[in-house]
């Protein structure tokens, strides 16, 4: 099916801009070629798109509903707009709910200013959240020799989870639970120390937007995030 | 606009009790309030000091990773964050097991030094000058640093450049003025660059200029302050500070503000323990706990509660000593010392000391600047954890810091104990608050001023009450009636 | 001219933020030609005055003091200005409210204690069971995040009240900054 | 799915477990059957322990993250024992507005276990239904997996009372 | 199996029961068994047996009666077929006395009166079977016309003259969003791909709706017909029956018609000696309530966790692992024979213009009569509630009908004159859902009500999408504030502003409809949440308000 698409040229504007793209790419690779940034959470270049993170979501004329950036393919006369204040709105408020979600103490953070979560509410002007924060009593395990995993700081984006099972081949990470009890776990829920599955590759410590997943021994601020992953995805091959 | 009186109430016990409120605390760093209780012919009975809040630090870091702790710390006290920092870091050094490397060691004594600087000169200056320029009776709206520019705009300006001069070097050293995150486990994560050392270089002799001419100045109006240095904590006590490790014989054990072995020295000035290794603290010192205040208040064990009350800080630190080990700052530590036979029990003299601790620290940074290694890059020692339990003690403006934690196999914190310096200090400032209240509270009338000198005796040993709060902390006056049964019949605070 | 009335309020915070406006330096002469500092830790006035233009607070709610004060501050101010990520997200002090604060009485008091282990009640206030961001006790008008704020951030937005003017945050300085 | 590795011995001798084995054999240890065979389990053994997870994720050849991900998503499975006996309270919302939860409130105040728990002695286990789709006779209450309608607290108690007693 | 042979077994099942006088039939759905109806039907058998009328009279378990508070249901009918009387709790004990009013003087004390318009103005076209035949006997439903529609569609009909027919009905999608069934199926027909799936999602999670559980348990065959037909309509050949594990007897019920259907080769390979083939497997949901939500439902058919997925692509183009595959539910499926049995423009015919046939409705809650009615699509609301509901007990008010659950929302009185289809009931802000209808009067709190929802869809949540995982929990916080005094107006504009995020936002269906009962509850009763607010007092008592000193300064 994808085949057909990829064959496709099709026509659409992006914030007014007459746009040409493959009809297998998605809006928000389009815009970004066209220079168009689209703000993302989940989304990573490189691994498949979910589309759950809701901060990608761009206006469609002609259709009531939003649509994720990341998942969703261009379609001829498409007319995409991505920044209208209604969408500021929502993004800025989306972003209030995962702060509000965990416990995010950016000033002692491991990843303080190489925070995409930060960085974004900065980029979104986001000075406040307006919600209650839930403050639930969440656990670390620093069983692992190298890598440390604090519940506090995730954001389930599921990209170590994705990372794991598409790129390193071992899905080693999961989410357990439901809703707002929804984890991400190693194994059975194990302590990470004890899996057997993981390879130690360290791919979702890289991949992880915040310090959900760090390097053990950092100390506040020196956990900065390497940008191999999506470079790998892309250079897989068969060899000969 | 003032302080207020309340009215007669009725005691329990029927009698008339009066209650003087002092809430908050003003130009103290923190939060607090001191109940004066009054007899019912009006004389003071008793004074208490209340740390009024908490905030929990030694519970709530249980479950984080060790190597957070050093800015986890750093948020007890935004005023010497560098002092939580290092305590922290040297506390996880020993987690690591590891030998910092010398240049690490010294950047972090540099870093010291310059949160000297900062840190005594807004003590002094925009803390304390205003009682000491407009006296402890100027009026109160006017009795600040505000005041002070409008006043002695010279004094102020040289206050405020000289501790902007401490921050700018603690900016150059680790990127940013508070609360940077450079001291680590096993050192500091960043060397001194050639450029950077040629900054501080460039900002020190100014800073000479100003603590020189503030001591010059500061010791031609000592004598105006006869009656607060007798009154103002003015009683025997012991007293504690870090000192270099040293031959007990050999009279040479020096101001270290990073580094070294306990001393306690008595009121004359006899040494009572000597080298006690800081990581047997618990041996010496015990902590209890007092109903009225979320500070609590440390002992000399072998002397008991509370007979084993002991003073911290600068004075204290400049009463250990056998010298200071820098010339000017040696020089003048002679001086001072000569105030008085023995050792310096007024409480009102950390004033004093405090400027000669900034020369000091001036000094040393100028040497450790100068120093053949200070640029070398291997400041920090990587490793994973290797003990389970570790201590760090340092010595910060106001005192000795000690911060204890001990974590699990996979390098968690399980535990954590801090005293801070204004804890030290807790039953000295009670024992000095009731010194001046009793002299200057008195019947009926009670003017501005003795309020408020019952304030500046508090502020004498500039308590951190940010720091002492790392458990929970705040700073109004409260002042309660008391029945002779310690039961609260009455108290009144002011919002 | 009169001069903008301003206060600054330290609640459950480390004080950085009030060092970080301490930290214009030589601005803070200029700035003072501008004001008058009618309230602060740095000044003696014990009783928070009426008809304060600017207060800057510094530091979470954590005790029913500090919330009896948020309300009389709130009453008595035109504008009011969250500084600092304690005061706007609970940053470091809120880290206590994974735990019950009968635990953390507990830690300090009695289990780190030698002697006397109690908890202290006379005089004291009763800490609520959650430390919290100011603007969930009182409106708040302005928001400058920072662990501290950037001392510039601080001058520029009380330039810009004093000029009358909304301030621009956002790009100077982030939660955690 | 290109190489599966051989059939994995189960866990003990127990003979639920050929239950087990039954229902992966019978999907052709295909990945997609990971629920059914995690239903056979659960009514085989009451509810799913890890070694039994463990299993099932190397019959079905499935990462273990995923197994425990799958069965904690839904709210049927359960990862920890139940009581001797069940009491299932629905609260639909027919139910709901028809005093599901004062039943669920006298259980509480007279057994001291909330939904979702079992007693200290293990006889009870309390839980609730999402709605058991008896709405007719709401309020609705499973005792053992027999429905009881029209149920007021002090019925559900005695239906209990029987069981405690024993 | 041929068309001969499907004669055949008619022809024997006819004379097998010539030799019956009478029958009697025992309601044996889930909602009798509740009160025992399985005794009920064993103390019938044996009385017959002992009476030695074992020849004359025959007694069976059959489906729902739909009058499910009154159960067990017994109705004894003649030789044909017309019904003599129906019993309402018939316990055990009245066997005796049951056996002996067969045809004779009825038992006056257990009579329950069928002419009451609960009975009298139900429309059956879903529920034609249920109550007459034995659902765990295939022949009994053949008889009942069953399995000629397909037998026609195959025999007369190519595939795009079904999906006509479909369409020319004006079906729509009975499980809540009333998409039209003919384009749905018209999409998956058009695909190309080799291998396609028709999935029956009978994963009925409306807390409040049962009326997929009684058509399975009662007519399971109807279900597999309707399947078989539209798999022959869009070219599938393999079919998933996703049921929730909550209903154990709808699944015996189900997997046992499979078995039968397979045995007569109506399932299987060349169906009546076509070369249509189709196979159809029993999947049980596990407790997630989002697998009602296509995407999420073939995620846990595929054994994962029940999360949904962007759409587009739809399932109708890339579904079941990749493939088209075409999901109706229980209801829309078990119109599917009738339609083709008598013609699209025959159930165009009922109902209104734009919703078409008849709709199952589960009444619940506060109303006299509980069970299920089918009733033409456009009835009045309150013919419902207070006709064939009988109106509210106990001398109590209306105040609300909740429908379409935790994605609905609640029509107030005003309302009750609004023709129930689709579009109306969207108007005014709730949903038709899968039929659910709980009626409510003054005793309810409609704050409360919207928290119970909101708790539904916090813990129902699937967690992938932010605004629906933060925020229905946020969104219940503020409820529960609400409902124990402490809200502030400004946590009110809040739960707005979230009400219109989630609806905006979220990844799936649960997210987006979530906030309907609480919007609903706060346009229509506005005035008990200011009451809980302002008033510091919950007007229906049901609310715990804090006392003051209780409430954080």
């Amino acid at each position: 099916m994808n085949s057909t698409l990829a064959s496709q040229i099709v026509t659409l504007k992006i914030d007014g801009k007459d746009c040409g793209a493959r009809g297998d790419e998605t809006i928000l690779s389009v815009a970004r070629e066209n220079g168009i940034d689209i703000p993302t959470l989940c989304h990573y270049d490189g691994l498949t798109d979910i589309g759950a993170c809701r901060i990608c979501l761009v206006e469609v004329k002609g259709s009531p509903k939003l649509f994720a950036a990341c998942s969703t393919l261009v379609t001829e006369g498409m007319e995409v707009s991505t920044n209208s204040p209604r969408l500021q709105r929502y993004r800025k408020t989306i972003l209030e709910l995962l702060f509000s979600e965990r416990n995010h103490v950016c000033a002692v953070c491991v990843s303080n200013g190489h925070c995409e979560l930060q960085a974004m509410a900065m980029k979104l002007g986001l000075t406040h959240v307006r919600l209650p924060y839930r403050y639930p009593n969440l656990k670390v395990d620093a069983t692992h020799t190298r890598y440390v995993q604090d519940d506090n700081r995730c954001i389930l984006c599921q990209r170590c989870v994705r990372v794991c099972a598409e790129i390193e081949g071992a899905h080693v990470w999961d989410i357990m639970g439901r809703g707002i009890e929804a984890r991400a776990i190693t194994d059975l829920n194990e302590p990470w120390g004890a899996s057997t599955s993981c390879t130690s590759c360290g791919k979702c410590v890289h991949v992880c937007p915040t310090a959900a997943i760090f390097e053990k021994g950092k100390s506040a601020g020196e956990m900065v995030k390497r940008s191999f992953v999506s470079e790998l995805a892309a250079k897989r091959e068969v060899y000969e | 606009m003032s302080q207020s009186i309340s009215v007669p109430v009725t005691a329990s016990g029927g009698k008339l009790a009066r209650t003087i409120t002092i809430d908050p605390v003003t130009r103290v760093e923190g939060h607090g309030r001191i109940t004066i209780q009054l007899d019912d012919k009006g004389n003071v009975a008793d004074a208490l000091f209340h740390v009024t809040q908490i905030r929990g630090f030694e519970k709530f870091c249980e479950g984080r990773p060790f190597q957070e702790m050093p800015s986890i710390t750093a948020r007890i006290c935004g005023i010497c964050p560098v002092s939580h920092m290092l305590a922290s870091a040297k506390a996880c050094d020993e987690l690591l097991a590891v030998r910092v490397p010398e240049t690490g060691i010294k950047l972090r004594r540099m870093l010291n030094h310059a949160q000297y600087v900062q840190s005594h000169a807004l003590s002094f200056f925009h803390l304390s000058s205003p009682d000491l320029l407009m006296g402890m009776d100027a009026e109160p709206q006017k009795r600040n640093i505000f005041g002070v520019i409008e006043k002695h705009p010279e004094l102020a300006r040289d206050g405020v450049r000289l501790r902007g001069i401490g921050q700018q070097i603690i900016e150059i050293l680790a990127g940013k003025k508070i609360h940077a995150a450079w001291p680590v486990p096993g050192g500091v994560n960043q060397a001194l660059t050639a450029p950077g050392r040629e900054k501080i270089l460039a900002v020190l002799p100014e800073a000479f200029t100003i603590i020189n001419r503030t001591l010059d100045w500061y010791k031609s109006v000592l004598e105006n302050f006869r009656d607060e240095i007798r009154i103002f904590g003015n009683f025997p006590s012991l007293f504690m500070a870090l000192v270099t490790p040293h031959d007990p014989d050999e009279h040479n054990a020096m101001l270290d503000h990073y580094d070294g072995v306990f001393r306690f020295v008595d009121e004359s000035g006899n040494v009572v323990k000597d080298n006690i290794d800081p990581r047997k603290y618990t041996e010496h010192i015990g902590e209890a706990t007092e109903a009225y205040s979320y500070l609590k208040s440390p002992f000399y064990l072998p002397k008991g509660y509370a007979e084993g009350m002991y003073r911290v800080g600068p004075l204290a630190r400049l009463n250990v000593i056998d010298r200071t080990g820098t010339p000017k700052a040696d020089r003048e530590w002679a001086e001072f010392r000569a105030l008085r036979r023995g050792v310096i029990l007024s409480n009102f003299h950390n004033h004093y000391a405090r400027l000669i601790e900034i020369l000091f620290a001036l000094e040393r940074l100028e040497q450790l600047c100068n120093d053949k290694g200070i640029l070398d890059p291997h400041v920090r020692a990587i490793a994973s954890h290797n003990a389970h339990e570790g201590v760090g003690v340092i010595e910060a403006p106001r005192g000795t810091l000690i911060h204890h934690y001990k974590i699990n196999d996979e390098g968690l914190m399980t535990w954590a104990n801090l005293i801070v310096a204004s804890g030290h200090n807790n039953l000295a400032m009670n024992r000095s608050v009731l010194q001046v209240a009793k002299h200057y509270v008195k019947g009926a009338k009670i003017s501005e001023g003795m309020l408020n000198r019952v304030e500046a005796v508090i502020r004498t040993y500039d308590p951190c009450l940010s720091c002492s709060t790392h458990a929970a902390g705040k700073m109004p006056l409260v002042i309660e009636a008391v029945d002779p049964q310690g039961n609260v019949v009455s108290m009144l605070t002011r919002d | 001219m009169s001069k903008a009335r301003i206060a600054t309020v330290w609640l459950d915070g480390c004080s950085g933020c009030h060092m970080s406006l301490l930290d214009m330096d030589e601005k803070i002469i200029t700035l003072a030609s501008l004001i008058e500092m009618v309230y602060s830790p740095t000044v003696d006035m014990k009783q928070y005055p009426q008809n304060v233009d600017v207060c800057l607070i510094e530091g979470a709610a954590s005790s029913d003091e500090d919330i009896h004060k948020l309300k009389i501050i709130r009453l008595n101010t035109k504008c009011l200005v969250a500084l600092g990520d304690c005061a706007i997200t609970g940053n470091v002090p809120s880290m206590r409210n994974m735990y019950k604060v009968e635990e953390i009485l507990n830690r300090a008091y009695v289990e780190n204690a030698v002697l006397q282990q109690q908890i202290p009640r006379i005089g004291v206030p009763v800490l609520q069971t959650r430390c919290r961001p100011i603007h969930e006790i009182v409106k708040v008008d302005v928001f400058v995040p920072g662990c501290p704020p950037p001392s510039e951030t601080i001058y520029n937005c009380v330039a810009d009240l004093l000029a009358g003017k909304t301030p621009d945050i956002g790009a100077t300085t982030r939660f955690g900054k | 799915m290109s190489s599966i590795s051989a059939m994995p011995a189960p866990p003990s001798s127990d003979k639920r477990w050929k239950l087990v084995d039954a229902a992966i054999k019978r999907h052709g240890r295909a990945g997609h059957s990971l629920i059914e065979c995690l239903h056979t389990m659960q009514e085989c053994f009451g509810y799913l322990d890890e070694q039994g997870l463990k299993y099932v994720a190397t019959a079905l050849n499935l990462p273990l993250s995923k197994v425990y991900g799958v069965a904690t998503f839904y709210h049927i499975f359960s990862l920890k024992p139940q009581g001797e006996h069940t009491c299932v309270v629905c609260m639909g919302t027919a139910c709901y507005i028809k005093g599901a939860p004062q039943i669920l409130a006298a259980l509480e105040e007279k057994y001291g276990v909330k939904p979702g728990e079992t007693t200290k002695d293990n006889k009870l286990s309390v839980l609730t239904a999402r709605c058991i789709g008896s709405c007719g006779l709401a309020p609705a209450v499973v005792f053992d997996g027999d429905v009881g309608g029209k149920m007021v607290s002090s019925d559900a108690l005695k239906r209990v009372e029987k069981w405690m007693n024993i | 199996m041929t068309a001969e042979e499907l004669n055949e077994l008619i022809e024997q099942e006819v004379e097998a029961n010539k030799l019956f006088v009478h029958s009697i039939n025992v309601c044996v759905a889930a909602g009798c068994l509740s009160s025992h109806a399985d005794q009920t039907l064993d103390a019938l058998k044996k009385e017959v047996k002992a009476k030695g009328l074992d020849k004359e009279i025959k007694v069976k378990g059959v489906g729902c009666m739909g009058l499910c508070a009154a159960g067990p249901l017994v109705e004894i009918r003649d030789a044909s077929n017309a019904a003599q009387v129906m019993y309402q709790g018939v316990q055990g004990e009245h066997a005796e006395q049951v056996v002996a009013s067969a045809g004779k003087q009825s038992v006056q004390s257990l009579v329950c009166d069928t002419s009451i318009p609960f009975f009298a103005k139900q429309v059956k076209i879903v529920l034609e079977n249920c109550g007459l035949i034995d659902p765990e006997r295939i022949e009994e439903y053949i008889v009942a016309e069953g399995y000629r529609a397909l037998q026609k569609c195959l025999q007369e009909l190519a595939p795009t003259k079904v999906v006509e027919e479909v369409t020319k009905s004006g079906l729509r999608g009975r499980g809540g969003a009333g998409f039209p069934t003919g384009l749905k199926w018209a999409t998956v027909a058009k695909a190309q791909n080799k291998q396609k799936y028709v999935i029956c999602n009978a994963d009925e999670g409306d807390p409040g709706a049962f009326m997929d559980r009684s058509v399975l348990e009662s007519d399971p065959h109807r279900v597999l017909e309707g399947m078989a037909i539209a798999a022959y309509a869009t070219g599938a050949n393999r079919g998933y029956i996703y049921c929730r594990a909550e209903y154990p007897l709808a699944v015996k019920r189900l997997k046992n018609a499979i078995k039968q259907a397979e045995r007569v080769g109506i399932l299987g390979q060349g169906i009546m000696g076509t070369t249509f083939n189709f196979t159809v497997e029993v999947r049980l949901g596990a407790g997630a309530f989002v697998c009602g939500e296509e995407t999420a439902l073939i995620h846990s058919i595929e054994g994962k966790r029940g999360t949904p997925r962007p759409r587009p692509p739809f399932p109708a183009q890339s579904g079941l692992w990749g493939c088209p595959t075409l999901i109706n539910n229980v209801e829309t499926f078990a119109n599917i024979p009738p339609i083709l049995r008598k013609g699209g423009a025959w159930f165009a015919s009922i109902g209104t213009e734009k919703s078409k046939g008849t709709k199952v409705f589960a009444l619940a809650g506060r109303v006299s009569n509980t069970g299920l009615v089918e009733v033409p699509m456009g009835m009045k609301l309150r013919e419902i509630v207070f006709s064939l509901g009988g109106g509210i007990p106990d001398g109590k008010k209306f105040k609300a009908v909740q429908t379409g659950g935790p994605s609905g929302g609640c029509i107030p009185e005003q309302f009750l004159d609004m023709e129930v289809d689709y579009d109306s009931i969207a108007k005014v802000g709730s949903i038709m859902g899968s039929g659910g209808m709980i009626i409510m009067d003054e005793t309810s709190c409609m704050v409360d009500v919207a928290k119970f929802f909101m708790e539904f869809c916090k813990s129902e949540s699937c967690g992938k999408c932010v605004p629906c995982r933060v925020g229905t929990s946020q969104m219940y916080d503020i409820l529960c504030k609400v409902t124990d005094g402490t809200a502030t107006p400004e946590e009110i504009a809040m739960l707005e502003e979230l009400c219109d995020l989630l609806k905006s936002t979220s990844l799936c269906g649960l997210g987006m409809t979530a906030p309907n009962p609480v919007l609903t509850t706060m346009k229509y009763f506005r005035n008990e949440y200011d009451a809980h607010i302002q008033g510091k007092k919950c007007p229906a008592g049901v609310c715990k308000i804090k006392a003051a000193q209780e409430v954080l300064v």
